[in-house]
Parts: C-alpha cells; structure tokens; sequence
C-alpha cells in the first residue's frame, strides 16, 4: 500500500514538506517512522507526534492505502 | 469562527463572533510577540502550522470547552508566518452568562492550544534563530539545548538557519 | 487609560492602552447586558457613577494589581447611561509578559471593580425597573425583595420609576 | 462647619443630587448620617457607603469644615 507523508517545522527542514512510501500491509505508524529512521539515523534523537488525515495517533495506529501522514515535533507551548 | 490566517488578527471581528443576547462576559486572550525571551533579544516570531489540522483540533477544543462550562461562543484565530514584536499571534474569545466561566474556560483553551493545535513557531532574535518547543533538540542542534529549548546561534549555514 | 465614560466601549482603544513590547499576553474582560437576569427579561441597563471617584478607585485598583502580578499595563473603562443588551458596560485589559498573570489580574480586577468602584446600575426590564446590589432594599421597595435584590414592577409612580 | 453632601443611585432619588449641612466642630460621618435619617426616618433601613473627598470612610471617621461627603448604596456586583 501507498502513503502519503507530510512533515513540519523542524522535521520538514530535514525532510521536506512532503514524500510517499510503500509499505507492506497491516505496517504501523511506528513501523514507518522506523524506516524514515533507517534512511536517516539522526532522526532517532528527534521528539515525535504522529498525524493520519489529520488526527492524532500513536505508533501503533494502523495504516490503510491512501492514508496521509504527518510527522512533527511537539507542539510550541510557552508561557 | 476557528482560523488559521497570515493576515493580522483584528480582535473585532472575534469579538463580534462571539456577541451573543445572553452573555454578560466576554473574556479575550491574545498572545503577542514579546521582545525577549530566556535571556534573547527577540526581533520577531516565525509560525507554521499544519492548517487544516490546526483549525481541526481548535474546533475540538471550542467543543470540549463548551461541554465542560457554561459557554455561549467561543472564537480561536492563530496567524502564521511572520508575527513582529507587539503584534497578536493568537487571539480566543469566550463569551458566557457570567465571567468565571468565559475566564477559565479562555485560559484553559490557549493552555490546550499551545500544547495540541499543530502550530510550531520559530524564534528569529539578534545573531541567530530557533525552534521552539523541540525541547529535547533537533539533530542539528542537539547538544546546545539551553533552558529546554533548542538554538542555533550565528549566522551558519545550518538546516534550521534556512 | 481609567475612564467613566458616556459612549460606546472601543475595545481597540484598550488594547492600545496596554500595548507593550515586552507583553506576551494581554487578557481583556467586557461586561455586556445580558438579555435576561433572575428570571426577568432585560431591556437595557442604565449605569451611574460617582464619576472622579470611580476613575479614582479604577486607577487604585489597577495600583494594587501591579504590585500583585508582573503586569506590564492595565486599562479599564466603565461606560455609563443607557446600555442596550449585547454593548459592553465595562471593559479591562491587562497586558503582562506570561498569561497566568494577565488572567489573574483581569479577573482579580473586575471582581474587585464590581465590589468597590461606586458605579450603580439599574435594570430596565419589561414590566418594571429595579437598582441592583441594594441588597437589604430601599425604602420604597422594602419588603419586596427578590432573591437579594429589590424590585419595582409595574408602572406605579414610585420614586425608583422616575 | 459646612460639608457639602452627595447622593447617589436610589439615594439620589429620594434625597436629591446634592444638599448642604451645618455640623458642630469634630462632628463624624455617622452623626451626619444620623441626622439625615432623623429627618427622613425611612433611611434608617438603607445599606449606606460613605465616601468623603472621594475616598471611602468608615462612620467614624472625623469631618472638616468644607468637606464633600457622599452617600450611596453598595456597588452593584453581578457575577
């Protein structure tokens, strides 16, 4: 199956804003990052949130064929 | 009315989405570029956010709001790209029968907006510019984390310098 | 800007008040009129103040406020005569570097404006008017307290309904 | 000693906007308001603030020969 990736702030500057990759059915959230991290080894150190069509979800999340992606850091907070 | 916007945020137009024949108290909250912060001089603030996500997940929180208080509207607008020093990021409006429920529920829902609403700002001050809220670095700047927060300095050709 | 004032509340006008480079927040309160109260339905309210005084004790309160909390500027501005359902009565803004301080202040500060700034109002509602916060009634309505607050209905010609 | 004096809200409605007195030297606040209520004995019931110069005063406190002392009902509060 064929997803869609979309990266942001920090990430996107290391990635670029979007990509697509092919993975084997019933692949996890986690089971894709982990490849991006395969290609990217420095991507290991680098605080995560995970998106599909726009909702949060953790690595375990199920991905479907068509499904977009969206990687980030943690949101700005302060004070 | 839940916005992501480039233009500048003009607190009327919350304000009049939020007029309601029934409330007696609006409460507002806008967050401005402040000129310093953890010590930098601050020359303005860059965001980006993911939009339609953004506008998503402020809609649930207006939502979440509206169960938890006594609400009559509520209003939520974030501007991207470059916001100068003094001027507003982001503005919520509230409005509600009495006050204590538009003040807490206003606070509560810029607290959630800063830690959910995929919105990411990048600081530009005098000799360097940085992501905020990557508090435990990016590669590029790990091992430079000052304060929880990350920052690359000079005017080097780095990722984040771009 | 502490203000008793005759017109229309311009809440940008505020906003410019508090206005500060080093400000990273600024909260703003509107009290408006509400279309109903204690189960009567509200026509209009009709504030009067005890005008230099009020201003004065405004001023204090936002006095004390800044010894309280980091705040960079307050405002506040009580409008006075008619007030029409949904306008604005009074209006505070504070600016401060964080919110928590912005929102406690603000909110600090009308419940105290509302305690102690001698500015009364009085309710028109339909069959009757009423001065409200008298709470142990005045001599013309005593005796027909409802629910802390007095009330004269009707169109007799009583002193309240001149 | 003469003090001006200054009703407000349903106070004003019954006694007028403003009013003069003559008191005795060292007269209190609370001997002027008792004298008002001597001649309007239905004030005896009203909840009364005092402010004197602008500022708010207890009944005891001690007026002087030209002062201004204001009359009004607590403030209106709302929630």
């Amino acid at each position: 199956m064929r997803v869609r990736l979309r990266f942001f702030a920090a990430l996107r500057e290391q990635m670029g804003a979007r990509g697509e990759r092919t993975l084997k059915p019933g692949a996890t959230v986690e089971i894709l990052w982990r490849s991006l991290v395969a290609e990217r080894p420095e991507l290991a150190a680098v605080p995560i949130r995970f998106a599909v069509n726009e909702t949060y979800v953790e690595g375990s999340h199920r991905l479907a064929d068509g499904d977009e992606v969206a990687f980030f850091p943690p949101v700005s907070g302060g004070r | 009315m839940f916005r992501v916007t480039r233009r500048p945020i003009v607190v009327a137009t919350l304000l009049r989405a939020v007029r309601d024949p029934a409330a007696g108290a609006v409460v507002t909250f806008l967050g401005t570029t402040r000129n310093e912060n953890a010590g930098r001089r601050v020359v303005r603030l860059e965001y980006e956010a993911f939009h339609r996500m953004a506008e998503r997940e402020m809609k649930a929180l207006a939502a979440t709001a509206a169960r938890r208080w006594a609400l009559r509207k509520v209003a939520m607008v974030h501007r991207i790209g470059v916001v100068p020093v003094g001027e507003a990021s982001v503005a919520i409006a509230a409005s509600a029968a009495h006050r204590a429920e538009a003040f807490t529920a206003c606070h509560w829902l810029i607290d959630r907006l800063k830690e959910i609403v995929p919105i990411w700002k990048r600081e530009h001050f005098r000799g360097g510019q940085v992501w905020i809220g990557a508090q435990q670095g990016t590669p590029d700047t790990r091992g430079r984390a000052a304060s929880g927060r990350t920052a690359t300095r000079g005017r080097r050709r780095r990722p984040v310098d771009r």
